[in-house]
């Protein structure tokens, strides 16, 4: 199976993601550029994280206006699987691929820090490899991360299943001083209710070598290596 | 169309030269161009003589100064690139978008020598935190440099934050750029090849960047001053995207040169790679894509827009680079050609509007300036204050002054991650360090300067700013292989401005020399006075230090490891408080300002990267700002452990006070824990070196306590250090 | 045209301003802060009627703002010359 | 509140929302966008005039503005209740 990486003018995660599929994960993967996206010869899409179009009007709605959106659009509906990391996340919610909205953090700043998110179902494509209530460490870095939604779309989510990822504290809890954004629920990430488009913002990639972690771990590569199958 | 009446900065002096080279008069517009290539900022006419004396060369040396930034190799046919500039005076009035587009421009220069542009630094100064103007530049300032750094994909990796109430009108941003190449893909910034096609590449060319000249210059236009901004807007999708399309540009290996247009705009950039080449330049104004209708090829030539840059592409290779900058959606247009007349000639809808030697606008005459001594700056006191009856307070006290507390509320609000490249990022240790993707090695950055040191002597305080810079990345393992500086001072043409200026270089060249380093490029900012009170911002040339990582295994962090391991201070303390910040925190007037001695800091540094080398060594960290006793509160901070020094054990000149040993801020000292086996072994390697050296205490589980002969002298727990440390800066900016 | 969050979304840029003020200034008269982004648009229609739809129009299918989230305003300003 | 951009200065957002949102859609009815920010403040009290003047005031105090750069409008939207 081959993974496009998109690329839209002002990605820039592209390459990191890359270098991680290719080099760590040794996936076959190709770094596509948006106008030249064609879904027919991947099996799986990431879009990765960065500023497409400068995060102008708001996160990610321009990007999602990209006729790559469409052809991603038909990669969902074949049930192939999409994953949109940070800025991905945003041209995913954007596009209507995924419910709620990501605004201005609660601090009204850009945030770049390691952060604790719990996996919360395993009952997903992307993460059936990992074990309910496992904390992994990755880092966020965006400044409209805050994840809302009006109460009947949360309880929905809550309802299908779909929150995959929420922020939690060291001991593994959800908790006010954990959520580095505001977000309600403390979300992290969420899947559509077809569970093949998935949506976060911590960033994978930047935790998928020992190297980079201040925990010497490699907790990204537990989500990233369902593209190896 | 031409300019009413061209108000120009130059000197009768200066006109008759630019007159007699020419041969003729020159017109209005060529006059506008000598007047800003001549400008201070451009020529470095008050400047150029005396920063001849800085060590240049070196076995690492690619490009050395001249061009837009230097280039240092580090094996394997990788080669670093990096420079350093102000964005002062912009700042000064719009925070945000000053040290935005400072970004921006330092981000260009790299751009220039074919390298990624792979981190950046900043380093910034204010005023006093309590003022609410220095809050507001502090808090636009940082949100600025976030804003642009993110967007565009580099990570904003290390930097430094001063309060000083002299910062107070005139701050001052210094933003450095770090590029990563390869040896045989360099490029340099100059037109060789006659026939070249000349692009002009990037974000249309507008009336916003018209300064300082044509600002005075009462140019009558329908718009009034009132809808006319006063500094520049940057746009970071733009340059991200032309970050990209030039990467890929240069790999159709059919360019032959870039340049950036920074200050001077076009002019700037085609005489500076004409002359380089020994070439000659034709532009027709016309074709260049704009922003505005109606503009003057005076405006053309002499705008400094941003996101723009200039390509030289072989001929009828042109398509091939084109269709890049097609792909990225960056407007470019063909300007002209390059020529062997050596002359620089502007054609405005196919009329001749400006030709004039390239040379004559890159070499202008030297400015005279006089130097004078400022003799006392200090009273040198002879008396001392008392000492504190309690040290815990003083720790806390200390913790908490903005110039030595946690600057998280700045560096996380730059992506500092992105590239995978960060190893030990912002607040790890005391230097940034970036891995070479693919390779067992990395780089280790830092920029650094002590002002109020700089200012109570600028020789003294500028080589210890050089020393700082080259211990701090040996702290994290690197081996410090070159600077480059960029100099931050008041008006030149006051004699005590220009001494402190010759001073500071004279310091810096001395420590160069010392430690064997070369500077390969830098930066000079005059001016920085408040025109009202005249006064100018303390002296402040600040340091970028690279330093080499030769093995992955020997990043060092600063963090506490282990509770048992040996903590060992490498460097004599002697009674240099001057200047100190536990001076300035009891409001103490006097003292030594700490010298540095080329020999002490080399010999330390020796010791430290051996003992690194050979895996003895489990933290490391300076010991400067603040002293011993803030050294070490920061080490057990970050590794959330504790520990017990006996102040008996360090080693200082006769009959010290038990504060001066404390926050003595003496140069040449670093921190260093170790397991108890190889404790000796540090020992006897600092010995050999001649580098007084000796195990002060042991790492304990959560409570710093300092004894003296055995006995305590106070403790405190490392939460509640840690605490005074953190909030500081959110409690005094505000969140 | 204003785009401001709703209710449900918060406000954190008009929260942080009304703290600011309030709280640190103790300026007790201003009640409340909120804030939103700002757009304008310069339209060449026959009828200021036109020329709101056509706006209308572009801020729904253009995702202009976030139906779940904001709450959006457009106002004919003037003509130009 | 409206802040916008004084009218020479650049507007990125602006012009992107213009270039790549618009244009590219072949809308050619739209000739320019301009963004800013709106700030919406509820005051209490006795006169508009009074409201105005301590909004003007506050703004100029907590520099929600910058003249270097920024234009600022800030006009009484009405009353509550
Ligand atoms: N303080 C300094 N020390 C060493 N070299 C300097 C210093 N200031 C300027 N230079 C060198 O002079 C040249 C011109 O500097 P500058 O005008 O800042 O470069 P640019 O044209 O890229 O903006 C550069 O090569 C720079 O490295
Ligand atoms: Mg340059």
């Amino acid at each position: 199976m081959k993974t496009a990486v998109i690329q839209f003018p002002g990605s820039n995660c592209d390459l990191d993601i890359l270098h991680v599929l290719k080099n760590v994960l040794h996936v076959e993967a190709e770094l596509v550029w948006h106008r030249d996206f064609k879904d027919s010869e991947f099996g799986a899409a990431i879009l990765p994280g960065g500023f497409s179009y400068g995060d102008y009007l708001r996160a990610g709605i321009i990007a999602a206006h990209s006729p790559a959106i469409e052809h991603i659009k038909e990669m969902v509906s074949e049930g192939k699987l999409v994953i949109g990391i940070c800025n991905g996340f945003q041209i995913l919610v954007e596009s209507e691929l995924l419910p709620g909205a990501l605004l201005m953090n609660q601090s009204t700043c850009f945030i770049c820090k390691w952060v604790k998110v719990r996996v919360e179902t395993d009952e997903t494509p992307f993460t059936r490899h990992i074990k309910r209530r496992t904390v992994l460490n990755m880092p966020i870095a965006h400044a409209e991360g805050r994840y809302v939604n009006d109460p009947e779309g949360l309880k929905e989510l809550h309802e299908n299943d779909q929150v995959i990822f929420r922020y939690v504290n060291p001991r593994g809890e959800v908790s006010e001083d954990s959520n580095p954004n505001g977000s309600m629920d403390s979300i992290a990430g969420i899947c559509n209710p077809e569970r093949n488009v998935l949506g976060l913002m911590p960033h994978p990639e930047r935790a998928s070598e020992p190297v980079l972690s201040p925990f010497s771990d490699s907790d990204g590569l537990k989500l990233l290596s369902i593209l190896k199958s | 169309m031409l300019e009413s009446r061209v108000n120009v900065n130059l000197t009768p002096e200066e006109i008759a030269e630019a007159k007699r080279r020419l041969g003729r008069e020159p017109n209005e517009i060529e006059l506008g161009m000598i007047d800003v290539m001549w400008s201070e900022h451009c020529s470095y006419k008050s400047s150029k003589k005396v920063l001849e004396i800085l060590p240049k060369s070196g076995r690492r040396v690619v490009v050395g100064p001249g061009y837009d930034s230097g280039v240092v190799d580090i094996g394997d046919g990788d080669v670093i690139a990096f420079k350093v500039e102000s964005h002062n005076h912009p700042s000064a009035i719009d925070p945000y978008n000053g040290s935005a587009t400072g970004v921006g421009g330092i981000i260009r220069d790299i751009l220039c020598m074919n390298c990624r542009p792979i981190a950046l630094l900043d380093s910034l100064r204010f005023g006093n935190p309590q003022s609410a103007h220095a809050r507001w530049l502090f808090n636009n300032v940082v949100k600025g440099i976030a804003d642009y750094g993110n967007r565009t994909g580099i990570p904003t990796v290390a930097g430094e934050v001063e309060f000083d109430e002299s910062f107070e009108v005139n701050c001052l941003v210094n933003v450095a750029c770090v590029g990563l190449g390869r040896i045989n893909e360099l490029t340099l910034a100059r037109m060789d090849n006659p026939g070249d096609i000349v692009v002009l590449m990037g974000g249309d060319t507008g009336r916003d960047g018209i300064h300082g000249v044509t600002f005075a210059s009462k140019t009558i236009r329908e718009d009034s001053e009132l809808e006319r901004p006063a500094v520049q807007v940057g746009n970071p999708f733009i340059k991200k995207l032309v970050i990209e399309a030039t990467l890929e540009a240069m790999r159709t290996g059919k360019v032959t040169a870039v340049k950036d247009l920074g200050g001077g705009g076009l002019t700037c950039a085609l005489s500076e790679m004409s002359s380089k080449g020994g070439t000659g330049v034709d532009v027709e104004l016309t074709n260049i894509h704009v922003r505005e209708e109606g503009m003057t090829p005076y405006e053309l030539l002499l705008s400094e827009s941003q996101e723009r840059m200039i390509f030289t592409i072989l001929p009828e290779s042109q398509d091939e680079v084109l269709r890049v900058f097609r792909k990225w959606e960056v407007p470019y247009s063909i300007i002209g050609k390059v020529t062997d007349t050596g002359r620089i000639v502007a054609k405005y809808r196919g009329r001749i509007v400006v030709d004039i030697p390239s040379k004559l606008l890159t070499e202008p005459p030297m400015a005279k300036r006089r130097a004078r001594k400022i003799s006392i700056i200090t009273k040198k006191r002879a008396s001392k204050p008392p000492i504190p009856m309690d040290f815990a307070k003083v720790m806390h006290h200390i913790l908490s002054s903005p110039n030595i507390a946690d600057m998280h509320p700045v560096y996380r609000q730059y992506d500092h991650e992105v590239g995978l490249r960060t190893i030990l990022k912002p607040g790890d240790a005391d230097a940034a360090v970036l891995r070479i993707i693919g390779k067992n090695k990395a780089i280790a950055v830092k920029i650094d300067c002590n002002s109020l040191h700089c200012y109570l002597d600028p020789y003294a305080g500028h080589a210890a700013a050089v020393a700082e810079a080259a211990r701090n990345v040996t702290a994290t393992g690197a081996k410090p292989i070159a600077v480059t500086d960029c100099c931050n001072f008041g008006n030149p043409e006051k004699p005590e401005v220009y001494w402190q200026f010759k001073e500071a270089i004279r310091g810096i060249t001395y420590m160069l020399k010392g430690l064997g380093l070369p500077c390969v490029g830098g930066n000079v900012s005059f001016y920085n006075e408040d025109e009202e009170s005249g006064r100018a911002v303390k002296p402040t040339t600040t340091i970028v230090m690279l330093g080499l990582i030769e093995r992955l295994s020997l990043v060092t962090s600063m963090a506490l490891k282990e509770v048992g391991e040996s903590i060992i201070l490498l460097g004599k303390t002697y009674p240099e408080l001057g200047g100190s910040e536990y001076y300035r925190l009891i409001g103490f007037d006097g003292g030594k300002v700490p010298k540095a001695v080329a020999s002490r800091e080399r010999a330390s540094i020796k010791t430290l990267a051996e003992a690194i080398r050979r895996g003895y060594v489990t933290a490391a960290h300076d010991c400067s700002k603040g002293g011993l006793a803030v050294s070490l509160a920061e080490m057990a901070i970050k590794g959330g452990l504790g520990l017990k020094v006996d102040l008996a054990y360090v080693l200082h000149t006769p009959s010290m006070r038990i504060d001066e040993i404390l926050f003595s801020e003496s140069s040449a000292r670093f921190i260093v824990t170790t397991s108890e086996v190889n404790t000796a072994k540090i020992l006897s390697l600092a010995r050999r070196r001649g580098v007084p050296a000796s195990k002060i205490g042991e790492v304990s589980a959560s409570s710093y306590t300092v004894a003296m002969n055995g006995k305590i002298l106070f403790e405190c727990s490392v939460e509640s250090l840690r605490e005074s440390w953190q909030d500081a800066i959110p409690r005094l900016i505000g969140g | 045209m204003i785009i401001e969050n709703k209710k449900l979304a918060r406000d954190p840029e008009g929260e942080t301003i009304a703290k600011e003020l309030i709280e640190r200034r103790g300026i007790s008269t201003i009640k409340s802060v909120r804030s939103g982004k700002y757009l304008r648009f310069l339209v060449e229609a026959g009828k200021e009627e036109e020329a709101l739809r056509l706006v209308e129009k572009i801020a729904n299918e253009l995702r202009i703002f976030n139906p779940v989230v904001h709450i959006c305003n457009i106002r004919i300003m003037g003509e130009s010359r």
